[in-house]
């Protein structure tokens, strides 16, 4: 390196600081996050301040407020115009205010929100020593079996803790597919990761399980970010900067070279390729597309349900934001490259997940495979690389959510001794049992399955449709079959329920609160509307369809 | 805007199974008869459609058009030619004979689970079947049909694994088993295929920008949307996959018998007489109109299968020992014909295989349902078990055989005129074809005959001998069917009169003329 | 008056509904009912038959148009009715014979409980009969066609709990489909080459379609014809069919619906003409089948199945005439109505005869019936000299005018048929005789047979319902038998002549058929003589074997042929084992493809994913470790890829 | 001396950690060589800084620090609950869950 440059940056840092003007954050456009950021805090706080016994309506409370709230301010922008015309970048370059983030991040919210509902539900499980419980452990760090966790559960603890965790989480999603330069993104990414690594871990029953799920997720996802880390270390060297549209313009071609001292760097392809391919990676790990994959069935069924559920639906919704941020905004001048690669990875995600899912025999696992799969048919979307391609994989993210966040809310209500009742075996003659659960039930799975008049259905054809316009009929032809296979296990369980004769010591179907009622309700009334009149949402999701840079 | 009679046909029975699945557990008479009337008023409806429709008008009467997912370019656009009304009104027609002659089949075994009421789910379930069927005759959006064609699946597919035939040879695990099998059978194979059409529908899409049939049909005419030959010929296969699944044709069938066979009777009706008949409807609505060079092209191949499917399902009705698997090989071969029928592009051919589709509709009909009455009272479905029920129930017997020659085409019978056209049409263009063809009717007199002989003839066996004869809600659900039998074998000019002038159109889309008659061509 | 045609048919055809869907309450009433309808439309025969002798020779022909049946593009198909002298000829001896023989049901069946769907059936019959032979297009003569199937499938099979009479009844229909094939392939053809199957059209437009398929055409008649008149190779389920009751026998099975081969053939003559091939084919299989059925008939020891096989053999002469041509068909059609009278009144007879005998059929237990049942003795021995040309009987004139068509065909052809038309003649003395001679002469071998043996299952289970098994004691029929009888011997006797004599009958049916006179090689007088000849020597023959030594009441195990023809000359076992076995055997094979082939590879693929499935899931061994391993190897890869990408 | 020099230490180190990780059993040590995977990239983000020659790479060292301090407390918790409840950090202990 020449001394010039040494001197250069010596004396840049060397001058006398005459004075930094203060950052311009546009707080209006940025509510929705610190609204529910700062209600964490205060969640925090109500955790160290608010007698144990009320600690639990008041979490609930601040956290029904702060998501609703900030789903407010969300519509609130979004009719504002900054969806549409008025989108731009908030918060010197970090955060982008545009149509794709505000709509994914209405969908986190209502997500989170539906979600907090299930982690609030505290009537599935019979009472202990007089207190109602829900499916968090009574005291976390206590062991399990041993004598302190019996006495947490004797004196009614509960981990109210989830409340602020699942805001923090929350607050991190609604960034992450917002983030517009690559240091936000990986904060994003560990803020709403870290929380829902300690979510897993906090199961009521089978805690053994859930630690395992728990260590499994984080070890896993800190191995990916840190590839993520380490690719944006290698972006920030081709470009020199990590803000997109910069590197967007590096790759172009279309800025100015910067001084020849950094000819070697600046631009050179090798950093770029390898740089883009290890933060997407990281990205794909989160959607948990094969071969990144092999976390989400553990996890899955490790973490306690109505985790299992926020995680299935919020992550992919995320992640797929950032992703698609990323491939549209940054890395469009790279298509050539990252495509073919793309359609690998979709090919064998859709594939994989509907073949494996066969010979589940576990429904949370099942779920977790067919979420895979799902996460393949929407990469199809992905790789559409057109305005169609944005909108129909922002549609199918919201019918996705619903649907999940449903069915795992169902799963909580099959019960037997040892609490949810997962194993398929158990599920047999469901539906002579409690036909409305069960016919609820097959709602989502056929909503899964992609039969006509559910989501499903809408939100697959958009995704193909959209794939096929952007020439990918291999793909949609690939999709198609998998598709086919994907059903054959979804019509498994189906057949369970409906025609095979109820086990006698089969799972009981708790009834339950009208908080998992509303969520189980608004997953089937999305799913419904959304199969049977999807237009608004479609118009919703195509205008919403446009990145800013 | 004029009242959407179309809509309000498929409506109906739609609004019905939502109250007939509500009406409470205790009540269960009451969703029969509510179910009932239901039909009838469809059937009137129907009627009205037939009343207001005319044959020499426009190709597509009473047409709405809605806008409904601007995004997907999908209208919910509803018209019916000829072809399509004498397939509503057959629907129409059948349903309530189905759910009358299904009276006692969902009555619950085991009354104590209170929450768990079969019998409203049965009859909603054929309302909804019906409803989805009439409103895909009348869809002349691409998508919205293929939206029903795969909705219709899942009331099916409830229907036949949640009501199985009691009269099983095996216990009741068995049963179950076979039964799910059954319906994971059907629901699969005909998932595949719908799955593979929806490949095809969105490279429709791709390459005519909407899913107006009228729109594409009239820019495939006028040339303003041509597509490459390449693409045309893999979009049609896609759709007659799909299509040769529900037919079914060979060697996409195996899914008919079990299900037939597993399915009570009248759910079997459903499936062959009324839901099977979408298929061979949009043989003749979609691919022809869409892809008429793809069809003309594939149409040899096509031609042969049929025809393997017309001998191979006779011989194979001939070696059944259920008389409910019997009947499902013979309606293969039925729809062999109709197949053969539509693409020997004749006007004689797809005239006859359109009266066919109905026509099979309704001698199937006839015959499975009495078949059914006989299975409900001797509780088994072998042929064996029976023998000599014409002399203690002489009505059954004679209902039996009535529906028995019309499967066989007896002339005088409405089967007949249908079976010939085909036969005709195919034979003026593939002489060759229509020969072998023809020996398919000494086939089904073979298995019908054998069929009647033993069950019906010969000693009575000692179970039948106590064998009730024909009821009278039984007997009210055959005789018109029978007497219908008869007047279309007599007098079938109203359906050719409407059916005729859709075919014409349908013939000037694929560009073919019936070959001259050898005298004239030679003067 | 043309409007009267319709009614021919309508009135049986509302007889068979009213019967058929009547219910018990007509139990009582149902045989007069039926009885009365088939008279009617006897009567409007007879009318419509005044009405053509009061016209012109050439313009005896009546239409009546009902309604356009079937129109589909060029294809029109109308119900529409054509009476020419042919037609009419063929309505008087349907409706007349059929109500004589309702006559002779009302005494026949009358224990049976069943008695009124058998009248429902038999009118089925006569208005299938009649719409067949008034028809004015192929299509709807092919609905009567096959109606007349339809209602001899129902008679056949009327004893429905005896498995034989019900695998009977199946053999017959399934048979006649066989040729239903040549007639629907043949108007088909018609189709094909007119673009029309009605009568006029067809057979004036002959000259401009080509002798191929005329050909064709003329041989798919010719598949039918041999279907419905039994004749050889589709002749086998005539014998079968004896399981009917005797009535039906005679009815269908000898006077009406076996001669519909015969209206057809010469109804299409202009057709025929026009393709000597099919002519040919058409001369010959009459010959074949009028020496096959004639043999067959000499082996019998059923008094009806002996009669089935002289029915099979004049058909035979028909056939044979109607291949003649123009030289032929009157003819043809002048033996198939003396036929008609004749047989009827032996099946009749032999109907009487069972009757008296507990219903026993085997002529080895009969003997000596002359005394105890008089008038069938007389009406039978006329019919039976009827049947073997004894000169000035009704046999005489119409036999014989064919065999001398026969050699007038002229060439060795000429020889050839007339020889075998000789030859029939000679055996059918021969068997006649011997029917006569065991049934009524000889000693009484009834006597010490107490029952009817089990070995030999009796023909008409009705015996049940008559009650006694004793030792049978043979008494004359009832009236309502016998005078059905007298009439048709009558018309045995005299309507040779009267048809013969001054060759009314070739007048009266020139116009439709045509007529020209063949120049026989051997004169007239010489074919008389020689038939003559050898009636006596066949005559002679048989009374030499059956008159002159006792029967033997067991069959003598006899010659190969007579063995070969007690078996139907073998040619139902031919069938047996190479259509029912091989049948069987296909359908059984292709059953297992279609469980293991064609649904195998389906779930193969199901199963196929399930395997892979389990292995893959092998994958997912729980370490986390191994995750990261497939995290990094996948990143790596995808690493590598985008480089590679790059690279190319 | 070059600067890019570095940035191959740094791909090391990478390489070192992720080998680690896979190769290592007890938790705490893959925890630790994931920490050594984030040290590198920081040492990379710092070499490219200088390169560029702005000062964007060391302020993200120091997030970078921040939130691997963040997941050593997360992780740590869940690595210690996970060991007092089966008395063993080996991850290969923890696979209930499989296939």
């Amino acid at each position: 390196m020449s001394p010039t440059a040494v001197h250069s940056l010596w004396t840049t840092a060397a001058d006398p600081i005459s004075k930094i003007d203060a950052p311009k954050i546009e707080y209006g456009q940025l509510s929705p996050t610190l609204i529910v950021i700062s209600a964490a805090i205060v969640g925090v706080l109500v955790e160290a301040f608010v007698p144990r016994r009320s600690r639990y309506y008041a979490q609930v409370f601040v956290s029904v407020v702060a998501l609703a709230a900030a789903f407010a301010a969300v519509v609130g922008l979004a009719a504002g115009g900054y969806a549409t015309t008025k989108g731009h970048i908030a918060a010197m370059g970090a955060v982008a205010v545009d149509g794709p983030a505000l709509f994914l991040q209405g969908v986190i919210l209502l997500t989170g929100l539906v979600a907090v509902f299930t982690f609030a539900e505290r009537r599935l499980d019979p009472e202990a020593h007089g207190n109602r419980v829900d499916s968090f452990a009574a005291q976390a760090a206590s062991v399990p079996g041993s004598d302190s966790e019996r006495a947490a559960v004797k004196a009614g603890f509960t981990t109210t803790e989830v409340f602020p965790l699942a805001l923090f989480a929350i607050g991190g999603m609604l960034v992450f597919p917002a983030a517009n330069d690559l240091l936000t993104l990986f904060v994003a990414l560990e803020v709403f990761s870290l929380p829902l690594y300690l979510l897993c871990a906090l199961a009521r029953r089978k805690r053994i399980m859930s630690q395992e799920a728990a260590v499994k997720y984080f070890l896993l996802g800190a191995f990916a970010s840190a590839f993520t880390l380490f690719g944006i270390a290698l972006l920030y060297g081709y470009a020199g900067s990590v803000s997109y549209a910069t590197i967007a313009q590096v790759v172009d071609g279309s800025v100015r070279t910067v001084d020849p001292a950094l000819a070697n760097t600046m631009g050179n392809d090798a950093l770029l390729l390898i740089g883009g391919a290890m933060v997407v990676m990281g990205l794909l790990f989160k959607v948990g597309a094969v071969p990144f994959h092999m976390w989400t069935p553990d996890v899955y069924q490790g973490a306690p349900t109505p985790v299992t559920g926020f995680m299935a639906a919020a992550t992919k919704v995320a992640a797929f934001g950032a992703l698609l941020r990323l491939l549209y905004v940054v890395l469009p001048g790279l298509r050539w490259d990252w495509r073919p690669v793309m359609w690998a990875v979709a090919i064998v995600t859709m594939l994989g997940g509907a073949i494996v899912a066969i010979t589940q025999t576990d429904i949370k696992r099942l779920l977790a495979y067919s979420s895979i799969a799902h996460a393949g048919f929407i990469l199809a979307g992905v790789i559409a690389m057109n305005p169609d391609g944005i909108s129909s994989v922002l549609f199918y993210l919201a019918a996705y959510s619903f649907v999940t966040l449903g069915a795992f809310a169902v799963v909580t209500l099959v019960r037997d001794a040892g609490g949810e009742a997962t194993h398929l075996s158990k599920w047999a003659g469901l539906g002579r049992r409690s036909p409305l659960v069960a016919a609820v039930f097959a709602v989502f799975l056929l909503a899964f399955a992609g039969i006509p008049l559910t989501s499903g259905f809408a939100g697959k054809f958009a995704v193909f449709k959209a794939a096929a316009e952007g020439g990918a009929t291999p793909l949609v032809v690939i999709g198609v079959i998998s598709s086919a296979i994907a059903a054959f296990f979804y019509i498994r369980v189906i057949v369970l329920m409906f025609f095979s004769e109820p086990r006698p010591e089969g799972p009981t179907v708790a009834v339950p609160s009208p908080l998992t009622s509303t969520a189980i309700a608004l997953g089937v009334a999305v799913t419904l509307v959304l199969g049977l009149a999807p237009q608004y949402f479609l118009d919703l999701a195509g205008q919403a369809g446009v990145f800013v840079r | 805007m004029s009242f959407p009679l179309l809509t309000a046909t498929a409506a109906l029975p739609a609004v019905g199974a939502v109250a007939t699945a509500a009406v409470p557990a205790a009540k269960r008479t009451a969703a029969k008869w509510l179910a009932l009337l239901v039909s009838l008023a469809t059937l009137v409806l129907a009627g009205l459609v037939l009343a207001r429709f005319e044959p020499g008008g426009d190709r597509y009467q009473l047409t709405e058009s809605h806008s409904w997912i601007k995004a997907f370019g999908v209208r919910y656009e509803l018209g019916v030619d000829g072809i399509a009304v004498a397939l509503l009104a057959l629907t129409a027609l059948l349903i309530p004979f189905v759910i009358l002659a299904g009276w006692h089949d969902a009555d619950p075994l085991e009354t104590n689970s209170s929450r768990w009421r079969p019998t409203q789910g049965f009859f909603a379930l054929i309302l909804a079947v019906e409803a989805m069927v009439i409103l895909s005759f009348e869809a002349t959006d691409v998508f919205l049909f293929y939206i029903l064609f795969e909705a219709m699946l899942i009331p099916m597919y409830f229907l036949i694994g949640g009501f199985g035939d009691r009269a099983h040879a095996g216990s009741d695990e068995k049963a179950a088993a076979q039964r799910s099998y059954a319906a994971v059978k059907f629901l699969l194979y005909n998932l595949v295929g719908g799955l593979i059409m929806l490949a095809a529908v969105i490279g429709l899409y791709v390459v005519a920008g909407n899913f107006s049939l009228q729109e594409i049909a009239q820019a495939r005419a006028d040339g303003s949307l041509s597509m490459a030959t390449g693409t045309e010929r893999w979009l049609f296969l896609g759709f007659f996959f799909a299509f040769a699944v529900k037919a079914p044709l060979w060697p996409l069938h195996t899914w008919l018998p079990n299900a037939m066979g597993e399915a009570t009777a009248p759910v079997a009706v459903l499936i062959t007489a009324v839901v099977d008949k979408v298929g061979t409807f949009a043989m003749l609505r979609f691919c022809l109109q869409l892809f008429p060079g793809a069809s003309r092209w594939a149409t040899p191949v096509i031609m042969v299968l049929a025809l393997i499917s017309i001998v191979y399902g006779a011989l194979l009705a001939v070696g059944q020992r259920d008389i409910k698997r019997l009947v499902a090989y013979a309606s293969i071969s039925h729809f062999g014909f109709i197949i053969l029928g539509i693409f020997a592009m004749t006007s004689q051919g797809q005239s006859g295989a359109t009266l066919y589709m109905v026509n099979h509709g309704i001698s199937t009909a006839a015959l499975m349902l009495v078949a059914g009455f006989l299975i409900s009272r001797r509780g088994s479905r072998l042929i064996a078990d029976y023998g000599g029920v014409q002399k203690v129930a002489p009505v059954l017997a004679g209902t039996f055989l009535v529906g028995g020659l019309a499967t066989l085409s007896l002339p005088g019978l409405a089967p007949f005129i249908s079976e010939f056209l085909v036969l005709v049409g195919t034979f003026t263009r593939y002489p060759v074809l229509g020969v072998i063809a023809t020996f398919g009717i000494v086939l089904a007199a073979l298995y019908t005959l054998v069929l009647y002989q033993r069950t019906m003839t010969g000693p009575v066996k000692a179970e039948v001998s106590a064998m009730p004869d024909l009821k009278v809600r039984e007997l009210v659900v055959v005789a018109p069917l029978i007497a219908l039998l008869i007047f279309l074998g007599v007098y079938p000019k109203p359906l050719t009169n409407i059916v005729n002038p859709a075919v014409q159109h349908t013939m000037s889309d694929v560009q073919k003329k019936d070959p001259k008659p050898a005298v004239e061509a030679a003067q | 008056m043309q409007n009267l045609i319709a009614l021919l048919v309508a009135a049986p055809l509302l007889g068979a509904a009213v019967l058929l869907c009547g219910g018990r309450r007509l139990d009582r009433s149902g045989h007069l009912i039926g009885t009365l309808l088939a008279a009617v439309s006897f009567v409007i025969g007879v009318v419509l038959f005044s009405d053509l002798l009061g016209r012109g020779a050439d313009d005896r022909t009546l239409n009546q148009h009902l309604f356009s049946w079937v129109p589909v593009g060029g294809f029109r198909a109308d119900i529409a009715f054509q009476l020419d002298q042919l037609s009419m000829t063929f309505v008087l001896l349907i409706s007349g014979v059929g109500t004589l023989i309702h006559i002779y049901s009302i005494g026949y069946m009358e224990h049976d409980e069943r008695r009124r769907r058998f009248f429902g059936y038999l009118n089925l019959f006569l208005a299938a009969m009649l719409l067949l032979v008034l028809a004015d297009n192929y299509l709807l003569l092919y609905v009567g066609w096959e109606g007349v199937g339809l209602a001899s499938y129902l008679l056949i099979g009327f004893w429905q709990h005896k498995p034989s009479a019900a695998t009977a009844a199946k053999k017959a229909f399934l048979v006649n489909r066989v040729g239903d094939l040549g007639l629907s392939i043949a108007i088909m053809l018609m189709f094909t080459t007119f673009g029309t199957f009605a009568f006029g059209p067809v057979l004036h437009s002959v000259g401009d379609a080509g002798e191929g398929r005329l050909t064709a055409i003329g041989l798919m008649l010719l598949l039918a014809a041999c279907g419905k008149s039994a004749q050889v190779p589709l002749q086998s389920w005539l014998g079968d069919a004896m399981e009917g009751p005797t009535p039906v026998s005679a009815l269908i099975h000898a006077a009406t619906m076996v001669t519909a081969g015969v209206y057809l053939i010469t109804r299409s003559g202009a057709l025929f003409n026009a393709a000597p091939t099919a002519q040919l084919a058409v001369t010959v299989v009459g010959a074949v089948t009028l020496l096959f059925g004639a043999i067959v008939g000499c082996a019998k020891d059923d008094i009806k199945k002996a009669l089935a096989g002289s029915t099979m053999s004049q058909i035979g002469y028909m056939v044979l005439a109607a291949g003649l041509g123009p030289i032929g068909y009157v003819f043809a059609i002048m033996h198939l109505v003396t036929h008609g009278f004749f047989k009827a009144g032996l099946f009749l007879g032999a109907g009487s005869v069972m009757h008296g005998m507990n219903d026993e059929v085997d002529m080895r237990r009969y003997g000596g019936l002359r005394k105890h049942m008089p008038v069938t003795f007389v009406t039978f021995g006329l019919g039976y000299l009827a049947i073997i040309g004894f000169p000035g009987l009704s046999g005489f004139f119409s036999k014989d005018k064919i065999i001398e068509a026969a050699f007038a065909k002229g060439g060795t052809e000429g020889w050839v048929l007339g020889g075998a038309a000789l030859l029939g003649a000679a055996i059918t003395a021969y068997y006649m005789t011997r029917v006569m001679i065991m049934t009524f002469f000889g000693a009484e071998r009834w006597r010490n047979a107490a029952t009817t043996s089990p070995d030999e299952p009796s023909a008409e289970p009705a015996a049940e319902h008559r009650g006694e098994h004793a030792e049978p004691h043979p008494h004359e029929s009832p009236r309502s038998m016998t005078i059905p009888m007298i009439v048709l011997a009558f018309g045995s006797v005299f309507a040779g002549a009267f048809f013969g004599i001054g060759d009314r009958f070739l007048r009266w049916l020139e116009p439709v058929t045509g007529h020209q006179e063949g120049n026989s090689p051997v004169g007239a007088a010489t074919v008389t003589i020689a038939t003559m000849v050898l009636l006596v020597v066949g005559a002679g023959i048989a009374y030499l074997q059956y008159g002159r030594r006792p029967v033997p009441a067991v069959a003598p195990r006899g010659s190969l042929l007579t063995r070969a023809a007690r078996r139907d000359l073998l040619q139902d076992d031919f069938n047996h084992v190479v259509l029912v076995r091989g049948g069987e055997h296909l359908t059984r094979s292709l059953v297992y493809v279609d469980h293991t082939l064609v649904d195998g590879v389906v779930n193969g693929t199901a199963a196929s994913f399930g395997g892979l499935s389990g292995r893959l899931r092998r994958l997912q061994n729980g370490y986390a470790r191994s995750y990261a391993v497939s995290m990094f190897g996948g990143a790596a890869l995808i690493v590598a890829a985008t480089l590679l990408m790059r690279a190319v | 001396m070059n600067p890019v020099y570095y940035l191959y230490l740094a791909a090391l180190l990478f390489t070192i950690g992720a080998t680690g990780v896979l190769i290592r059993r007890n938790a705490i040590v893959v925890f630790m060589c994931v920490e050594l995977m984030l040290n590198a990239c920081n040492l990379a983000f710092v070499a490219f800084s200088r390169l560029h020659g702005n000062l964007d790479g060391q302020i993200i060292a120091f997030f970078t620090m921040v939130v691997a301090a963040a997941e050593v407390v997360v992780g740590l918790a869940i690595i210690v609950s996970l060991f007092r409840s089966r008395h063993s950090a080996s991850v290969d202990d923890a696979s209930l869950m499989k296939l």
